[in-house]
């Protein structure tokens, strides 16, 4: 058993370092996220009513397409390199190697979005009440878009441009999410209680915790050994 | 002179949170693009230094 | 090569050691006025300067604002031209140059933009609005973040200076298309007032401390300039005669 | 006599229409170096990757111990040691650190040798730099150096000295024989010639290609 | 000369028969392009009175985004394998074969969106007025985001992990297309004259036709000597 | 005498702060075959690439036939061949696609050849098969063709034989033979013996490895 903890504790690590090592890799998601949503401003309209009235929506559309870029690259570089062969040759359940990678990922993509989230919502004129809400939404929220987005990369890990391919896999997986993280905003926004959609949100991330390690790791092993 | 009293001064004619917070910000970011380079510079030279006497001592 | 019809002191600048030491001469001077002005400016400017009859005493925060947004574009400039002077003469020194500039704009861009909003605020009534001066400084600020992650996601410090002067001298060609694709977009822009164009407008008193204040900035950031050139030219150098003869004793 | 490890009964591949090996038996026992012959494109790395579960484009039976593989499998993959075309060597990360987390992979690996393991394979003084700044052979050698912490019963290896020189081939091959005086044994593909003093089994995968398959 | 003409041929020939190797590689970018807009019914207000204020620019910004998304491969493969390689130690010039491949890629993203835009059109309830200038700005527009991303896609060809790094460096440099293609529909939709707009997307899309393969091939010379 | 091809002087590399060779020099004349050696990470794969000019880390002169390579380039690259670790081949291409855009690129590549060149590769059969789907050494065989349609006079390549049979290693020797007798020549390494028939000319980088050099 203790072996299996240091396995996750050593995959988290190295995953983190991997990051680390690339400066870049450890902010882009983020400015990913602000540059998306400051598009919109400019390529919609500036006018601060119909930006907040666009706020909650588009920052969690930003930010599902800001882990979904990101995740194409999670197991991508072990692909290439035959880590995978050696992940799925080892006698450690694989569902825990994912677990860990996600994490890994979720820090630094999810968790630093929900982060700078609040700044988002100055930019696009998001009322201030609604800041608790997009930050709880956004914590509750994104763990569960990386878990799902794990099995689209594990699914196309194996093609050799898959690049787009993964969104089209994932996006309609994520539709839930964004339905009930958006509305959880507006909920904020407009005074509502919001634990119902808190409390979906909790659950669905509950099921992807449960569920996603599971599925990523058996598509690993299909798209390994395919 | 502006201003009649310090607390005048200070309070800016009720915008003194804004003066006062950018010129904060602004002293602190100019002081970090002094500071930083002067202490990067410290520790470059002591690494290299370490380095010369290392290889001296090599050959 | 270069061709040999460039002046001379453009050779003693190509070389790194040159560099070092006029830098080091250049530095306490660059401190000493640098400071003083800023010193002078800041006291006029806060407490001296005479208030807005439309703003009240929120303007004072032009002193920095504006400077800092003046510098922020000019040391972009800086950094494109000197990226391209390494690329076609292969100088050393410039990549350094380039290299070293550009965190100290994005710092500036920073600095423009937070001031700003904060200014924003008690005039505006927020903190942002998506006007044209605003959204091309933020996208001055992207195009420096895009050339420091460049920078710092290659490894070899050759390729990552040459790298890094394509993407700036792409950014300086499009510089002037964004800001006019910008301006002419959204110009929502506060009263003319306080257009620099409109000098007449603004008392002496109120424009000559912030004369006092850019060139003040120019000298501190010329010298935080230096100070990371220096530095620079050290860690690129370690290699040579003369660095180990200047650190061994 | 020697226990049997590893036992495959009559496998059977074949690869758009083409049938690589067919009816192929292969008794690996402990005290044994296998060489997989055949020509380039012959079903070498096919043969190894389905021996060691990697693929599962194949039919037959696989026996670890005398027990079908399906049943052992864990038992099996902890005292395997595979390296591959792709050796599972991340490029942004240094030698030590991608020794570490193939020993958090493999609890067969000794991590208290990894030390001395990238010193045997000549990289000490690069422990530190990232792998993709090494040289091709030197980061196959990461790789190798696997085999110095290895507790593995079963070495199965896909070319492993390509890139490797000679002297590392060399220092490679004595440890191969090491290996299977403890009683290990080795499944192995390589083009080169090797040393004549090490005891080798072949077994050339060409043999079983024709086949006058019954197509039930 | 016919040698050059004959590399361009053969590359622009190459790219697409890799393009259509993976049959998902072709589709992709679009159905990006459509999911990106429809998320936004779901995520911000399925209001069609919203909505069709939403669409000039969301058409847009979702165009820029597929575009970006699918230009990170444009040399990716080809330094991998090493094909970038020969390229460079071939006697033709590089930027012809820079162009060749924008070429291609633009062929199969940028006019590929050109064509169903209409089709988002109707899904945003874009007046339709509106639907010639969307089409005429998408089709001006778009070969300048594939000549800058090309850029982009140049100077982090060498990089790891760039996967998010060229969005940073190229989204900035898109916004003046973003702003005068989405004025453009905007213009189209009131009724007001749009040759102006068309007129600078074609300029810019010269400057870019000239300048950015250009840039793009020493961008590519510096990453593979690195 | 034979006229010099490559002259290459007083090349200086450092990597890490570690001097790969340094005051190296070489001189490659019609109707040799260099071979490079050095164990690995020694520099050879460094030194192909910058004779080559495909990298920039490097201090020195390099000529062709005679001339200052910055204004011979062209010249320089229309009759050279360079085959690296990496091959050049696409791995979702064919193998006749692939070699179809090396001809394009390459003009000294004999496109008509194409066909038999696979034939004498061991390909026929698999010219339209995509190149991932081909073994290690298949894939490599595609590129290596085109030593047979090539009419460079150089050939600069970087461990061609790595997963070749030694069927497919005695026919690219005997190609070479070929090749330098008809005043062509070849640098290249190799961590196998070649066959003894082979007049070769040898350089070590590690005996440049050390270095006295005065930093300006
Ligand atoms: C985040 C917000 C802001 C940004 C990014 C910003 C940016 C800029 C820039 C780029 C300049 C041009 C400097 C030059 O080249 O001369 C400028 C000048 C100026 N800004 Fe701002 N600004 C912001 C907010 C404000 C606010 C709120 C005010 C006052 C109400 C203001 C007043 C001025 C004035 C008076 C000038 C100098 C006149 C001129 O050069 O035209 N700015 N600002
Ligand atoms: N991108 C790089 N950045 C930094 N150092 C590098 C890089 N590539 C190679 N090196 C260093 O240069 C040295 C020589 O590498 P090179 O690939 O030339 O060796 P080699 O002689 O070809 O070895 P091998 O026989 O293993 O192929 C290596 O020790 C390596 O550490
Ligand atoms: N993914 C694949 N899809 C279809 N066919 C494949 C695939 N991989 C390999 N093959 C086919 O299987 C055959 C055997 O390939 P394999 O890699 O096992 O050969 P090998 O003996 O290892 O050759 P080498 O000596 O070149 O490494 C090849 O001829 C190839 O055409
Ligand atoms: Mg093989
Ligand atoms: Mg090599």
């Amino acid at each position: 058993m203790s072996s299996t903890l240091q396995l996750f504790k050593q995959t988290f690590r190295r995953d983190l370092t991997l990051a680390f090592r690339r400066k870049s890799e450890l902010v882009n998601p983020l400015i990913f996220f602000l540059i998306v949503a400051s598009l919109f401003p400019i390529g919609v309209s500036p006018e601060p009513n119909f930006l907040s009235q666009l706020a909650p929506g588009l920052v969690w559309v930003a930010a599902l397409l800001a882990t979904l870029l990101s995740m194409e690259t999670l197991f991508k570089s072990d692909y290439e390199d035959g880590s995978l062969e050696q992940l799925l040759l080892s006698p450690q359940p694989v569902f825990l190697v994912v677990l860990s990678k996600v994490l890994a990922h979720w820090l630094l993509s999810g968790l630093a979005l929900t982060l700078v989230a609040p700044l988002l919502g100055v930019m696009l004129f998001l009322p201030s009440e609604g800041m608790p809400g997009l930050m709880l939404s956004l914590l509750l929220g994104t763990p569960t878009l990386s878990l799902i987005g794990a099995i689209g990369a594990a699914l196309t890990v194996g093609l050799r441009r898959g690049g787009v391919l993964i969104s089209l896999l994932v996006l309609p997986l994520y539709i839930p999410v964004l339905i009930f993280g958006s509305s959880a905003v507006q909920a904020a926004v407009t005074g509502l209680p919001l634990d119902g959609y808190l409390a979906l949100l909790g659950a669905m991330l509950a099921l992807a915790l449960a569920l996603a390690p599971i599925a990523a790791g058996a598509a690993l092993r299909i798209s390994v050994s395919g | 002179m502006a201003f009649e009293t310090f607390a005048d001064f200070l309070n800016m004619g009720g915008h003194g949170l804004y003066v006062w917070l950018s010129y904060g910000l602004g002293l602190l970011t100019i002081a970090l693009c002094l500071y930083l380079p002067i202490i990067q510079g410290r520790e470059t030279r002591r690494s290299l230094r370490r380095r010369i006497q290392r290889e001296s001592v090599k050959s | 090569m270069a061709s040999s019809w460039l002046p001379r002191w453009f050779y003693q600048l190509a070389s790194p050691r040159w560099c070092y030491s006029i830098t080091g001469k250049l530095i306490p001077w660059f401190a000493a006025i640098g400071g003083l002005l800023f010193v002078i400016g800041l006291v006029w400017g806060l407490a001296f300067a005479p208030s807005d009859y439309q703003q009240g005493n929120s303007f004072r925060i032009i002193y920095l604002h504006v400077p800092t947004a003046i510098l922020a574009q000019s040391f972009y400039m800086l950094m494109a031209i000197a990226g391209a002077i390494g690329l076609i003469w292969k100088m050393k020194v410039a990549d350094m140059v380039a290299k070293s500039v550009a965190p100290l704009g994005a710092a500036l861009a920073v600095l423009a933009l937070a001031t700003g909003a904060i200014w924003g605020k008690p005039t505006w009534g927020s903190w942002w609005v998506w006007d044209a001066r605003l959204t091309s400084m933020l996208v001055l600020l992207f195009l420096y973040l895009g050339v420091m992650a460049l920078n710092s996601a290659i490894e070899s410090e050759t390729t990552a200076a040459k790298s890094t002067a394509v993407l700036a001298l792409v950014g300086l060609v499009n510089i002037p298309i964004i800001k006019y694709s910008v301006e002419w977009w959204n110009t929502l822009h506060q009263p003319a007032t306080f257009k620099i164009t409109e000098k007449p407008a603004m008392p002496a008193e109120m424009w000559m401390p912030l004369l006092v204040m850019v060139i003040a900035l120019y000298l501190v950031f010329g010298l935080a300039m230096m100070l990371r050139l220096r530095n620079e030219i050290l860690t690129r150098e370690r290699r040579a005669g003369w660095v180990k003869e200047l650190l061994g004793s | 006599m020697a226990q049997a490890l590893l036992t495959a009964q009559s496998l059977f591949c074949e690869r758009d229409d083409r049938i690589l090996f067919d009816q192929l038996q292969l008794t690996v026992s402990e005290g044994e170096i296998w060489q997989v012959e055949g020509r380039n494109g012959s079903g070498k790395t096919t043969l190894l990757s389905i021996l060691c579960g990697l693929s599962s484009h194949y039919e037959g039976e696989l026996y670890w111990r005398g027990e079908p593989m399906d049943e052992v499998r864990e038992q099996f993959l902890s005292e395997l040691l595979y390296i591959g075309h792709q050796t599972g060597v991340s490029a942004m990360l240094t030698a030590e650190e991608n020794l570490h987390w193939q020993c958090a992979l493999h609890p067969s690996l000794d991590a208290s040798r990894a030390q001395q393991a990238l010193e045997s394979v000549g990289l000490k003084g690069f422990e530190d730099v990232p792998a993709h700044q090494l040289s091709a052979g030197q980061k196959r050698r990461i790789a190798l150096a696997k085999l110095y912490m290895s507790r593995a019963k079963l070495w199965i290896l896909d070319e492993p000295f390509t890139a490797i020189d000679k002297i590392g081939v060399a220092a490679k091959e004595a440890l191969m024989v090491e290996h299977i005086r403890a009683g290990g044994s080795v499944i192995m593909t390589t083009h080169q010639d090797l040393s004549a003093e090490i005891p080798l089994h072949t077994i050339n995968v060409e043999h079983f290609a024709s086949s006058q398959r019954e197509w039930s």
